[in-house]
């Protein structure tokens, strides 16, 4: 039996009389790649900004690698383990592309304020590390070449997989991916399935995903979750999920 | 009896920033920017009626209408030169700082037009005070005059942009500028109606403002401006019936605290008196609460 | 040497910062030659030590709306706080410690530590709130502060300080006891001096802690809160700490202009002439003018600024009108999306070199 | 941005060049005129002030020139804007001395004087302010004023309120941001004491707040006083008479030298002035020759406008500096501190009768001694009472 890396109990959230979650339970152990599905609206995003700490659950447990981290600040959950992507990317946009990536490190790699106005040895040390791992994490996206440019001036594919590094910099223990192949082509698609592949096994990773692009999904995740006006639809493997009439009904919207 | 004395002066008072803060909390509201060169209008409007009237001696009437006219114009001018070409400046402080160099533009053009001698602006309204509690208290025809037209403004503005087609575009224009012209709405033009509206309504509120307090000078404009600007944040900026309520307890607060504080830290106080506002309620008492998606 | 060329020419940042330093430097150089040759104009002179100032406050504000992203209209209000902590002290201690130099840098310490501090408290309230409330809540802030201090009547007699909000005559001060402050008259016969090679330090000390934070670990975070909040939230930066911090440092080094502010004058009143929301717009201007967020631009547009309306003064009273079209005509030249076409294609057809130089252009 | 900032730099450069060159450039003039500087506020919301003593001031000096200078020696005048903030002041004071000024007559606001009388009193430059009313203003040898020091105001006020009977109870509304306003008040107050009346509201209002008055109006009726003393500048004051008549509130008015300017307002009711009484040095309506010759100037140099204390106070200035001068036998070649010194002295040695007042002598610490005059406003005119 696996080790659960994360665990959700019976979570749920209403917007004014909406009940946005409700009921959501999810398991997924040490090293899976999970996926979220589910119909436009039916409250994914919601599920990843409750288990980001954006919103606080009206009622459910959370549990990360058997800690509960339930109505913990996002700032706290994320030193925790888990980091995510946004579905409509928010990259810090003016800065550069290597330094996007040294925010995500900000926790891993510290001095303080004064020996940065001071440029005591210790920032000199320290700011060398972080560029080596920057740059080590730019590689793995094929962003190196791209280090100095400004954010914003990246591509569209680039900036998703950028997010994506600036989220492993913070080495997560849970990776929340949401919608990360979102308006890319086939072939950008299919690159993005071989380094998430890769950064799974080479980072030791667990990753939830929440993905549109079925040939994705069914490509990497080993599990699925579908979710519909907030509730459940059906859990378990990707093929069997995937050939369940029901979700095959509330996907096609018949 | 001076208490209720003090209450009335602040309602007067309160109406002046009213009007004004109504104007600003349009121009605000459809093109997202602190006009501050929209008490300098107040001033624009206020000479325009002095000297219509000493030279050329028409009905007050008539006067203010052509300088409701006249500042149309003017807003409508300054918009499309200085404001209009840094709509899409990539930064909102652009236009701010633009707005800051028209405000010194007008000030200073009227030093020199009208000269630094203040003008003692004769009052348009012509009615008796009102005389309660046997004549314990007076209420002068300026206040009366200046609160009618207040809420009568107030009403109308109301009616104009929930009712009027054009006043519908307003909405959508300062919703989404982007989704109201694809709806075919001419964002220029609503933008540019908002400036002659809020423009003529800074005649009105000049007229009224030195019929009530006659001394006027190129600088007439500034201080109230910025206290209509605070009042229109205080109700809630983009909110008409906001920038009512906010004038009206701003005139009445800055009339209290000088008659019961302090006449020097009056200005602190009810500048205190909004940092608290905006505490309680972050985007003023009735403004919307906007919701950052994630 | 040589590794310090090698890293001239690698490291942008480095090549970027050292430039601002060295135009700095040799400005300083220029003027001190200009003085000791005899050849410098009395304005010019008595202009030094106000770019100086003006400098730090336009350094320090592009902290706040440029680095942090939150528009300050309040900036004016830490200048008052370090000017009257400075003068106060220059008055209260001048008998007591006669050796200058040390004074002066006890004066500055403090009217930075406590115009950082009210930046602390004022930030915790304001920080919460965002963009244009956010403005208007520093506005209320300065005109708080400034407010406030054209109301302070402070008095020293033998038995200590006496304070009132109302008048002198409410201090009850001894015969023998000295006015310390005089309510809107302020604080009178102020003999400190700050010579202009001190300013200069202080200048480049200023821009020493501004650009070595803004690129470090500290800067990141600020800026990553800046660009978005929400992804920094993720990212596990503490918004709240960071932005109090960069508030903090902002309104500290306005104290430290407000200090050298006081020692230009022989007097000190706060008024809305220097620490009302004009004073802060102005800065803001400078600010804007040089680019939001670029510091060496903000120092150029200080000098150009500060400059500007002294050398329009044959102009009589057309001067502030002129100044007023002046800035208008900058900023559109500067800003707006058409303009900037316009004359970029001039440019380019005036200088082809020209076009290389601008590719590189990433701050 | 790169682009325009290179180009700023630009013209930085060439700017501070061509600063630091003005100032061996201007060498060149002749030393054979008087340099005579002025500072105050031309722009503004102070600019009434400095505009009047600029005017004045300069009438002053035409007609000198005109009548063959001082000396034989012509007078330059310049005059500098100062906007009524210190900082700005000493700008100009610097800009002058560029000009190679000899004698500073400013500046006209107290606030800006108290910071330029230390530089001038460093590179010993004379000056002679001829409004800046506050006790620092020229707390240092080298400055003397034209008008009266506040001190010296707000006693008399209650000298002659207490002797004429005028008053049981007063009132006061007073600019406390303004050493001129709050220093009269101080003093009457301090005087009052000695007097047959009580002074029964002090309302203060400041620059930031002089719209409305309705609250300070409503306290002066609250406090049933029969006098309201205004020690304020007359545009205020016309402010407050109008509100005060809208209000329908009938009471005394006295006013000072401040006041004094409120009849030639552009649009004033002037029947709302009726029965004013003020201290004041000057009066527009004086019978007297030079005051009638000057008014006349005045109205032809400013399109109709009627002068006003400050451009009283600065014609006298520069006919004081030329009596002065024509005392101590001084050429333009001597150096600013031969001049200054030199003129230290002479002033305590003249006595000089002007538009602000006759026998008009100087002690050593700047102070002024002159009789004020107490005028009414009757039928829209200036009546000197005796």
């Amino acid at each position: 039996m696996a080790k659960e890396m994360l665990s959700v109990n019976n979570l749920s959230i209403s917007f004014g009389g909406l009940r946005a979650v409700d009921e959501f339970n999810l398991t997924i152990n040490e090293g899976e790649l999970y996926g979220l599905i589910g119909p436009n609206g039916a409250g994914k995003t919601t599920v990843f900004n409750l288990l980001t700490g954006v919103y606080k659950p009206d009622v459910g447990i959370i549990k990360l690698d058997g800690k509960d981290i339930t109505g913990q600040p996002t700032i706290a959950i994320n030193k925790e383990g888990i980091a995510r992507t946004f579905q409509n990317i928010r990259l810090f946009s003016d800065m550069s592309v290597l330094d996007n990536v040294k925010v995500g490190l900000h926790n891993r790699f510290e001095y303080s304020t004064l020996s940065a106005v001071l440029r005591l040895p210790k920032y000199f040390k320290v700011e060398k590390e972080m560029n080596e791992k920057a740059m080590e994490l730019l590689k793995v996206f094929d962003l190196d070449k791209e280090a100095d440019l400004k954010a914003s001036q990246l591509p569209y594919g680039k900036q998703r997989k950028l997010e994506i590094a600036r989220a492993l910099a913070t080495d997560p223990k849970l990776l929340l991916l949401d919608e990360p192949a979102a308006g890319m082509n086939p072939n950008e698609t299919k690159e993005l399935m071989e380094t998430i592949s890769f950064i799974r096994k080479n980072f030791n990773l667990t990753i939830l995903l929440i993905e549109h692009d079925m040939k994705l999904v069914s490509g990497i995740c080993e599990r699925l979750t579908v979710l519909n006006f907030g509730r459940v639809l059906c859990e378990g493997p990707t093929s069997e999920v995937l050939n369940n009439p029901e979700v095959i009904t509330a996907y096609l919207g018949e | 009896m001076s208490f209720l004395t003090n209450i009335i002066n602040g309602i007067s008072l309160g109406s002046v920033y009213a009007i004004i803060a109504l104007g600003y909390t349009m121009v605000y509201g459809i093109a997202k920017m602190l006009n501050f060169a929209h008490g300098d209008i107040i001033m624009v409007g206020a000479y325009a009626v002095f000297l219509i009237t000493s030279a050329l001696g028409f009905n007050p009437l008539v006067t203010v209408l052509i300088a409701m006219f006249l500042c149309t114009f003017l807003g409508i001018t300054i918009e499309r030169i200085a404001y209009k070409p840094l709509r899409n400046a990539g930064s909102p402080l652009a236009v701010l700082i633009t707005a800051i160099g028209v405000s010194y533009l007008l000030q200073n053009l009227a030093l020199i037009l009208f000269g630094a001698d203040a003008k003692v602006f004769k009052s348009v309204i012509s009615l008796p005070p009102v005389k309660l509690f046997g004549g314990q208290i007076t209420i002068t025809g300026e206040t009366l005059v200046t609160i009618i037209l207040c809420i009568i403004i107030m009403t109308a503005l109301t009616i104009f942009v929930g009712k009027t087609k054009a006043g519908q575009a307003m909405l959508a224009v300062s919703e989404d500028k982007g989704a109201a012209s694809l709806m075919g709405i001419n964002v220029n033009a609503t933008i540019a109606l908002t400036f002659a509206i809020g423009s003529a309504l800074a005649a009105v509120a000049g007229v009224l403002l030195c019929s009530s307090y006659p001394s006027l000078t190129p600088y007439t404009g500034s201080m109230p401006g910025i206290k209509a600007f605070v009042a229109a944040v205080f109700g809630g900026i983009g909110s008409i019936p906001g920038a009512f309520i906010g004038g009206i307890i701003l005139g009445i607060l800055e009339t209290l605290a000088k008659a019961y504080i302090s006449t020097q830290l009056s200005d602190a106080i009810v500048f205190a008196a909004l940092i608290i506002v905006l505490l309680v309620k972050p985007t003023g008492i009735l403004g919307k609460k906007i919701m950052e998606k994630v | 040497m040589k590794t310090l060329i090698n890293k001239f020419n690698s490291d942008k940042t480095f090549k970027q910062n050292t430039i601002t330093y060295a135009i700095v430097i040799v400005a300083y150089i220029l003027c001190q030659s200009l003085i000791l040759g005899g050849v410098m104009s009395n304005s010019m002179k008595g202009l030094l030590i106000q770019f100086c100032y003006y400098i730090i406050m336009a350094v320090s504000l592009n902290l706040t709306v440029g680095i942090l992203g939150e528009l300050s209209l309040g900036h004016a209000g830490f200048m008052c706080i370090g000017a009257f902590t400075g003068a106060i002290l220059y008055k209260t201690l001048g008998e007591v410690l006669t050796f200058k130099p040390l004074l002066l840098l006890i004066c500055i310490v403090a009217g930075a530590l406590l115009a950082g501090l009210f930046g602390f408290l004022i930030g915790i309230p304001v920080l919460r709130l965002k963009g244009d409330y956010l403005a208007i809540v520093t506005l209320a802030f300065g005109e708080i502060i400034k407010n406030v201090c054209a109301a302070v009547f402070l008095g020293k007699d033998s038995k200590g300080f006496h304070i009132s909000l109302k008048d002198q005559a409410a201090l009850n001060l001894e015969d023998s006891g000295e006015m310390i402050i005089k309510g809107p008259l302020g604080i009178t016969g102020l003999s400190f001096t700050v010579s202009f090679t001190a300013c200069v330090i202080l200048v480049l000390i200023t821009l020493i802690i501004v650009l070595n934070l803004v690129n470090s670990r500290t800067g990141r975070a600020v800026m990553a809160i800046r660009d978005n909040r929400i992804a920094a939230e993720a990212t596990g930066i503490n918004v709240t700490k960071y932005k109090m911090l960069a508030f903090t440092i902002s309104a500290a080094l306005a104290g430290v202009a407000g200090v050298l502010y006081a020692s230009s004058l022989s007097t000190l009143a706060s008024s809305s002439k220097n620490f009302g929301y004009n004073m802060s717009i102005m800065i803001l201007v400078y600010v804007v003018l040089g680019g939001i967020g670029n510091i060496r631009g903000s120092v150029i547009a200080t000098v150009i600024l500060v400059l500007l309306p002294e050398k329009l003064r044959f102009l009589s009273n057309y001067r502030m009108l002129i100044y007023a079209v002046v800035l208008i005509a900058m900023m559109l030249i500067n800003w707006s999306p058409s303009a900037r076409a316009k004359r970029d294609v001039l440019l380019s057809k005036i200088n082809i070199f020209k076009k290389k130089t601008d590719e590189k252009e990433v701050q | 941005m790169k682009k325009s900032l290179k180009f700023a730099s630009l013209v930085l450069a060439v700017s501070m060049v061509a600063a630091s060159l003005s100032g061996c450039g201007a060498g060149a003039s002749s030393s054979d005129t008087f340099k005579i500087g002025g500072i105050g506020p031309i722009t503004g919301g102070a600019a009434i002030y400095g505009q009047a003593v600029m005017n004045g001031a300069q009438i002053a000096v035409d007609e000198i020139n005109a009548a063959g200078g001082i000396n034989g020696h012509k007078i330059e005048f310049s005059f500098e804007d100062d906007e009524h903030n210190p900082e700005k002041s000493v700008n100009a004071y610097n800009t002058l001395l560029d000009k190679k000024m000899q004698i500073l007559v400013g500046t006209v606001t107290s606030a800006p004087c108290i910071a330029v009388v230390d530089k001038a009193n460093a590179d010993n430059v004379f000056m002679l302010t001829p409004s800046a009313t506050a006790t620092e203003a020229i707390a240092k040898d080298n400055a003397f004023r034209v008008c009266f020091s506040d001190p010296n105001q707000g006693t008399e006020a209650a000298k002659y309120i207490g002797a004429k009977n005028l008053a049981t109870k007063v009132a006061i509304i007073f600019d406390n941001s303004d050493p001129y306003s709050s220093g009269i008040k101080d003093n009457f107050v301090k005087e009052s004491a000695n007097q047959n009346f009580e002074v029964v509201a002090q309302e203060a209002y400041t620059q930031d707040s002089n719209t409305d008055f309705s609250t300070q109006l409503q306290a002066t009726v609250d406090s049933g006083a029969d006098l309201l003393f205004l020690p304020i500048y007359y545009q205020d004051a016309s402010n407050i008479l109008s509100q005060a008549a809208q209000k329908e509130i009938d009471i005394a008015v006295f006013g000072c030298d401040g006041f004094d300017g409120i009849l030639g307002l552009d649009g004033f009711d002037t029947s709302l002035a009726e029965g004013v009484l003020l201290l004041t040095p000057f009066s527009t309506s004086s019978t007297d020759e030079k005051t009638q010759a000057f008014v006349k100037a005045y109205e032809a140099k400013c399109n109709g406008l009627t002068p006003n204390q400050f451009a009283a106070d600065a014609y006298d200035a520069v006919y004081i500096v030329k009596a002065a001068i024509e005392k101590a036998n001084l050429a333009p070649s001597a150096s600013n501190a031969e001049i200054c010194d030199a003129l230290k002295k002479a002033m305590t040695e003249i006595s000089y009768t002007g538009l602000t007042g006759s026998d008009i002598t100087w002690g050593a610490d700047g102070e002024p001694n002159k009789a004020p005059i107490v005028v009414e406003i009757k039928n829209g005119e200036y009546v000197v009472l005796d």
